[in-house]
């Protein structure tokens, strides 16, 4: 299939659907990227045990960006000859060089990376799959409003783009939720100690830690947390919504709270359509590698649903028509109801988000997210 | 006690010694002459199996000390902890016999031997080569860059030693005058092989050995 | 004469090569000779010089940032191209005369950390983009020609590349190149002869540093994206494994273990990503298969590829074998 | 021409050189002698500015030095042949004796990239001028070999050829005859001499006191960093204080 | 008061952290001349496998051992493939470190995948004068504090420790007094895989260990190194606490997103300092 652009199927119906994947299977950035990549294969393989797409098979074309952007933009130069789409990468630095590519060869492009920065200005070949960390920011100052938390304490990383955007909208919101923001304290991603940032906590009138992070600075701060008797409750972000935060931090963990997307609380759904999906993915893929999808593989699932659903509705894989179809999507995956339009190219929304506490080693819902989970599933039908 | 046969030794495609054959017997002192790049070093270093002959044998009936060319000590260590290896081999730690005939030696055991003058670091090297108390020493070069009073004792001791303690020496030394007043036989080396051999007496006359290295006003 | 043959095949290749290959060649094509650009200073540096710098990606980093914030300000991308080497090599001035004070490892460490900290600025600052960088830097045009294809970037990289090598190769083999070879062995001999040892010392710190800012600065324009993660230290590393690859000390050494290292990688990437290969396949290919073929290289033709090839040449030609160094 | 006055320097507490003052007249050769240790070197150090004095004033040429860095002085005409010999290693021997005349040209980076006609001057002037001087230390033969592999007394040599290349006014020599046999240090001592005859100043550490007794025209003997005795060969040869101190008894 | 207590108190466990893998650097340096980049690779290992053997429901204390042990052997083999064939130059054993080093990604995946590990170690914080510090990081302190007395006295005190320090100084003369370089050789990488391992082993509980942790931990560390010229473990300990210290220091006094540069930048300026201080001819002499 190779573009004309008003040829319609150029090729014969024994093409397969080619879908290109170009994440971080080498480098920092390899515990995230390769489970998006089982994710991608696991929705590849059930769509073509379901007849594929339009009578024909899919079939993923992967790559390895070495979590480097250059090599993201070889990779894409390597593949976008035979492509139909591309899912991008989860590194920020890598899917905003592939981005003008992707956008100047109008390839339908769905990011894994959570950059706000791809979505503003929107390009309209360009689409977002995780939730921004605006969302993130947002649902917490609801969730600190319903605690009747006035004074809360705000530790990121300085050096991860999600924790920072996360970290500016939660200061940009807060007044909004009338919440004061007492701490703001930066610390860095190979930061080993955060005593200050406890002490300076401990010094202030903050009622809640919110914290910001991503890897191994969420499992550091949160196990010296435990340990420094702190009384504050600690927030913490979706990035800790899996088992490899769960595990390390162990007894530690009990109580703390940590959002996540709504994929990693199915169990606690109401039945309907949103917990069959998540359902549909949690599955098989616990079955095949042992372990609940983390939040990665999630994205990188509903990004191939998005994307199939988008030629399945276009009925062709003409590039313009995917594109056209995917800036009408209205479509229920494990991340949410994503609702993309010509001026909204995240199609998530903060109430696909859950707020938790660890109970016997479990994320279980807090009252407050059950109930607005369950309206916000309802809705979605 | 050194018996070297038919020894060829190269650097890659050079050769350095070409089928060279000497003795020295147990108990002899024997000199070692040659112009600048004639193989001497090479010998020595072969002696001490440090350089891989590629054909001939070299044996050695005893524990063999070398003073290398350069001198070649630890230059981080202190003089103490130099003298001290030295003794890797005999097991000898203690460097007061050292002290004895090298008296600067003792003010010196403190410093970083990288530091010490030219002189002090022979000195050091030769003192390190007597710790392996061994049964043969092989000299690269004695008095370089030593006072002339330090060189008459180090030779003076080189001699006692080998009356007493019967210490085998094979001298390489840029004083012919030196080598020959010290020992009794003298092998002369030039471009790796062997030119002259004999008592050192009837080399000394030999006019051209004479001429190349006892030179002319010097000395 | 022969070095003359093959040097000008080599030309004739170079020059012939972006015509014939499509996009995703030409991408590897032209990071292959940014990446020798980077690697030829890296080698006058450490292999001729004998300073180690492990920051040299900052270089690159630096040229790439000016380059683009010039042109995002409404410069025109020949003068930003032109501001990339010559900031980076400034840059490299002023940090230089503090840092060159320090010898051997302590360089090393000074260099790396100088990277680090600039990275680290450039994530945080709000005119460099932050973490995110700078995004839609124009196509590089000179006047109203727009150098927009592939095949263009190819041609002016390695155009770069031949001005790169060409002064090198006339540096070293001139008073000053003697003169940096001399201080590289000993210093005080070096100091003894007239040399002014602290000013040659930055001066070949910053021409490594403008060789590196060419390259950033074109890498900007063909990739029209820079951030951070472009310049990880890990890429510094990589210019002196290829320098050593190559053949330190050697200019054709550096293009030789540049193209070697580039070509590997990105043979083991596509090999890992071949259909059918297991799911570890690219993590092992690429970390395995490259790491025991350095090692391979490394331990059984210490003196770099080039040295190696240009050996067995010659010894073929003409023996008795000429000992090279 | 050289005048240092009352220059010490001390390493941690020990000292090296001890107030020391010296005087070298036009055309001089002055020999320095001592026992081991007796900080001749680092006379030699202090006066070519590798090391720095802790007190104590250096003039040469009539200018103040002793605050300059050591290549500024070797441009104002300071040669040294050191006691350890520092050939360039990776280069070959004409290569060594070409960086040589480094102060003496002035063809920079960028006339060298841009192989300006200055730098074409140059190198020409600086290839004709190490030949000579590879011919006058007898090294004509040897100009392609790497210089780090050549035999110690081949590498003295050289030392000597790249020293003289600068043209200096004063040459400072230390221990050049170390290692050199009977004929080689024939050799060298009419070189010596020769440059002696042409006018140049040369400060001389040599062991071998045959060697300073036929060239020096005075002596100066160090000893554990102080000048103890000055004058005539002759006249050193007998003092009392210098026999006890480094010749011993059997001169 | 008690604030800058915590500070200073956590500042030199985070420096101690980072002087075990210094300590290691500075060991194999220091007697192979070799700067080891593999050196963070031994931590890794070892951490990695105290998580696998506590996973297998082993004890405390002998999965730690088992898991030092492994390091050790990961050492040894480091140093046959970068010093075991002769005449290999030091530029040329660093390049091999770093190849082991990746190479060492591939094994690592293979057997314990991408994702991070982490293990339990002692939970819980102790009070000094009103400062808190995690219990794990006070053993982090002793365990450092012996390992640096033992390293000092086995250097400084030991015949066997001068017969290694002399392999650097001068491997040509080490073998005129008949030392055994190799060997000697192997076993400094031994050794530095003992205190890599010993490390990681203390490390792995405070933050999680994945394959690519090695280049986090082997910056900080040749950084201590190298400012104890990687031959002086005193020194390099001092630099380790000075960067530790610095770190926390700058984070407790608002400069919570400029650790990085606060840290190394000091660490340059005082290696400046030290360094105007020598001569050149006094650093070339042999
Ligand atoms: N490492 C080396 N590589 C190549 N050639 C060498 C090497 N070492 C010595 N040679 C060559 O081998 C020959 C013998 O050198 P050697 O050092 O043994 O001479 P020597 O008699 O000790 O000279 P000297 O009197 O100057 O000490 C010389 O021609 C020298 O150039
Ligand atoms: N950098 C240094 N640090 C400490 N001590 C030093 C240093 N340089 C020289 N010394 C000491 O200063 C003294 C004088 O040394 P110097 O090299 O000047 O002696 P010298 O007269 O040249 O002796 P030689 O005839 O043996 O070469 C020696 O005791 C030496 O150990
Ligand atoms: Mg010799
Ligand atoms: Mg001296």
């Amino acid at each position: 299939a190779c573009g004309g652009s008003g040829g319609g199927e150029s090729g014969g119906a024994q093409d397969p659907v080619k879908v290109g994947l170009i994440v971080s299977l080498t480098g920092n950035y390899t515990p995230l990227g390769s489970e998006d990549k089982k994710a991608v294969e696991l929705a590849v393989e059930q769509v073509n045990a379901q007849g594929g797409l339009l009578g024909r098979k899919v079939e993923l074309v992967a790559r390895d960006d070495k979590t480097a952007p250059d090599q993201g933009i070889v990779a894409y130069n390597q593949i976008k000859g035979e492509i139909d789409a591309l899912i991008g990468p989860v590194f920020s630095n890598s899917a905003l060089a592939i981005e003008p590519l992707a956008q100047r060869d109008k390839m339908p492009y769905l990011s894994l990376a959570p950059a706000q920065e791809q979505v503003e200005p929107i390009k309209s070949y360009i689409f977002v799959t995780p939730a921004l960390s605006s969302m993130y920011a947002e649902r917490f100052l609801q969730y600190i409003q319903a605690q009747g938390i006035k004074t809360i304490a705000v530790a990121w990383d300085s050096k991860s783009a999600y924790s920072v955007s996360g970290h500016k909208s939660m200061v940009a919101l807060a007044p909004k939720y009338n919440v004061t923001i007492a701490v703001d304290e930066p610390y860095e991603t190979t930061t080993s100690d955060f005593s200050p940032v406890f002490q300076h906590v401990r010094d202030s009138q903050a009622e809640a830690l919110v914290f910001w992070g991503s890897g191994a600075p969420g499992v550091t701060a949160a196990k010296q947390y435990a340990a420094s008797g702190l009384k504050t409750p600690l927030f913490l972000t979706a990035s800790q919504a899996s088992k490899l935060w769960l595990e390390p931090m162990g007894e530690a963990a009990e109580g703390m709270t940590v959002q996540s997307a709504i994929g990693v609380v199915g169990d606690h759904l109401p039945d309907g359509k949103q917990k069959q999906i998540i359902d549909q993915m949690a599955e098989p893929y616990e079955s095949k590698h042992g372990y609940p999808p983390p939040q990665f593989a999630q994205d990188g699932y509903s990004a191939s649903l998005l994307l199939f659903e988008a030629i399945r509705k276009a009925g062709s894989t003409d590039k313009t028509k995917i594109q056209q179809a995917l800036e009408t999507m209205d479509l229920i995956t494990p991340n949410g109801r994503f609702r993309y339009s010509p001026t909204d190219h995240s199609g998530l929304s903060p109430e696909f988000i859950s707020v938790n506490t660890v109970k016997n080693g479990q994320f279980v819902p807090t009252e407050w997210a059950k109930e607005q989970l369950t309206k916000t599933v309802t809705a979605a039908g | 006690m050194i018996d070297v046969k038919d020894l060829v030794v190269s650097y890659g495609t050079a050769t350095a010694l070409d089928h060279l054959t000497l003795t020295v017997a147990r108990g002899e002192m024997v000199a070692l002459l040659g112009p600048n790049g004639a193989g001497k070093s090479t010998l020595a270093g072969t002696l001490a199996g440090l350089l891989k002959p590629a054909s001939g044998t070299v044996s050695i009936g005893g524990r063999l000390a070398l003073i290398p060319e350069g001198r070649q000590l630890f230059p981080d260590l202190s003089v103490a902890d130099n003298l001290a290896l030295g003794g890797w081999r005999s097991g000898e730690r203690d460097p007061a016999f050292v002290f004895d005939f090298l008296p600067r030696l003792a003010e010196l055991a403190g410093r970083r031997a990288g530091v010490l003058s030219g002189g002090e670091q022979q000195m050091v090297a030769f003192g390190r080569a007597m710790m392996s108390r061994p049964d043969a020493l092989v000299v690269d070069e004695l008095s370089l860059g030593l006072a002339p009073n330090v060189t008459a004792d180090l030779a003076g001791h080189l001699a006692e030693l080998n009356r007493e303690r019967g210490l085998t020496v094979l001298l390489i030394e840029q004083n012919a005058r030196l080598a020959f007043d010290l020992c009794r036989r003298a092998y002369v080396l030039e471009s790796g092989r062997l030119v002259t051999e004999g008592e050192s007496a009837e080399l000394a006359d030999d006019p051209r050995v004479a001429s190349a290295y006892l030179g002319g006003a010097i000395t | 004469m022969i070095k003359l043959i093959a040097g000008l095949v080599v030309a004739a290749v170079t020059l012939a090569l972006p015509a014939v290959l499509d996009d995703s060649a030409l991408a590897v094509y032209i990071l292959l000779g940014l990446a020798a650009m980077v690697t030829v200073g890296v080698s006058l540096l450490m292999g001729y010089a004998g300073q180690v710098s492990l920051g040299q990606g900052a270089f690159y980093a630096i040229g790439a940032y000016t380059a683009a914030l010039l042109s995002l300000n409404g410069v025109p991308p020949l003068a930003g191209l032109v501001a990339a080497p010559v900031v980076a090599a400034l840059f490299a001035l002023v940090v230089g005369t503090p840092l060159l004070r320090l010898r051997g490892h302590h360089l090393a460490f000074a260099t790396l950390a100088m990277q680090l900290i600039l990275l680290s600025l450039a994530g945080q600052l709000e005119f460099t983009g932050g973490d995110i960088g700078l995004q839609a830097i124009p196509q590089f045009a000179v006047g109203s020609f727009e150098v927009g294809s592939a095949a263009a970037y190819a041609y002016l990289t390695w155009a770069g590349v031949a001005l790169v090598m060409l002064v090198t190769r006339n540096v070293i083999a001139s008073r000053p190149g003697r003169a940096l070879r001399a201080l590289a062995t000993s210093e005080t001999a070096a100091a003894s002869s007239g040399i002014p040892v602290g000013r040659y010392k930055l001066v070949v710190f910053a021409l490594s540093a403008a060789f590196a800012g060419l390259a950033g600065g074109i890498y900007c324009f063909y990739a029209g994206y820079v951030a951070p993660g472009s310049f990880p230290v890990l890429i510094s590393i990589q210019y002196i494994v290829m320098a050593v690859v190559g053949g330190l000390g050697t200019t054709w050494g550096a293009l030789v273990g540049a193209t070697a290292i580039t070509l590997l990688v990105q043979g083991l990437n596509s090999l890992g990503a071949l259909p059918g290969m297991p799911t570890y396949a690219p993590s092992v290919l690429s970390y395995a298969v490259y790491a025991l073929v350095l090692i391979v290289v490394v331990l059984f033709l210490p003196n770099g590829l080039l040295p190696a090839i240009a050996g067995r040449l010659s010894r073929r030609r003409d023996d008795p074998p000429v000992e090279t160094r | 021409m050289l005048t240092v006055t009352g220059v010490s320097r001390s390493f941690g507490g020990v000292y090296g050189v001890r107030d020391v003052s010296l005087n070298v007249a036009d055309g001089e050769v002055c020999g320095v002698i001592g026992p081991n240790g007796a900080g001749k070197s680092t006379l030699f150090n202090l006066i070519t500015g590798h090391l720095a004095a802790d007190h104590g004033q250096i003039s040469f040429l009539g200018h103040r030095v002793d605050r300059l860095a050591p290549h500024r002085r070797a441009r104002l005409g300071m040669s040294i042949v050191f006691q350890a010999a520092r050939v360039f290693r990776g280069m070959t021997v004409r290569e060594n004796v070409m960086v040589g005349l480094h102060g003496r040209t002035s063809a920079g980076f960028v006339s060298a990239a841009l192989r300006l006609p200055r730098h074409r001057r140059d190198e020409r002037r600086i290839a004709a001028e190490a030949e000579a001087a590879l011919e006058r230390v007898g090294l004509a033969g040897w100009a392609e070999r790497p210089a780090d592999r050549l035999p110690i007394g081949q590498q003295r040599a050289l030392q000597l050829a790249r020293a003289l290349c600068a043209r200096p006014r004063l040459l400072l020599l230390d221990e050049p005859a170390s290692g050199l046999r009977g004929q080689e240090r024939e050799r060298l001592a009419t070189l010596v001499e020769e440059l002696r005859a042409s006018g140049l100043t040369i400060l001389l550490i040599e062991h071998d006191v045959a060697f300073v007794t036929r060239l020096a025209d005075r002596v100066v003997v160090l000893d554990l960093g102080q000048v103890i005795a000055e004058g005539s060969p002759a006249e050193v040869r007998a003092d009392p204080l210098v026999l006890a101190a480094y010749l011993g008894q059997t001169s | 008061m008690s604030a800058f207590l915590t500070y200073l108190l956590n500042g030199l466990a985070v420096g101690c952290a980072i002087a075990l893998i210094a300590g290691g650097l500075v060991v194999i340096h220091r007697v192979t001349g070799v700067v080891n980049f593999a050196q963070g690779t031994f931590a890794v290992v070892a951490g990695l496998c105290t998580s696998s053997l506590l996973g297998l429901g082993l004890p405390h204390g002998v999965s730690e051992i088992a898991a030092v042990l492994a390091a050790a052997l990961a050492g040894l083999l480091t140093g046959l493939a970068a010093i075991g064939r002769r005449d290999t130059t030091p530029l040329s054993s660093l390049i091999v470190t770093l190849g082991v080093g990746v190479l060492a990604y591939a094994v690592e995946i293979v057997l314990w995948g991408d994702q991070p590990r982490s293990a339990p170690g002692l939970a819980g914080s102790v009070t000094i004068a009103g400062a808190r510090i995690q219990t794990q990081h006070l053993l982090v302190i002793s365990v450092t504090a012996a390992a640096f007395v033992l390293l000092a006295l086995f250097f400084g005190r030991t015949y066997l420790g001068k017969a290694l320090t002399a392999c650097a100084s001068n491997p040509f003369a080490a073998r005129v007094v008949g030392i055994d370089t190799r060997l000697m050789g192997l076993l400094a990488f031994a050794l530095g895989g003992l205190l890599g391992g010993i490390a990681g082993v203390l490390v792995t509980p405070l933050r999680p260990i994945s394959f690519d942790t090695d280049v986090t931990l082997i910056v900080n560390g040749f950084a201590a190194a190298v400012f104890g010229a990687l031959t002086r473990p005193v020194v390099t300990l001092v630099g380790a606490l000075l960067l530790g210290v610095a770190e926390t220091m700058a984070a407790g006094y608002g400069y919570g997103s400029h650790q990085l540069e606060v840290a190394l930048g000091l660490m340059i300026v005082v290696m400046i300092v030290q360094a105007s201080r020598r001569s050149a001819i006094s650093q070339e002499s042999t």
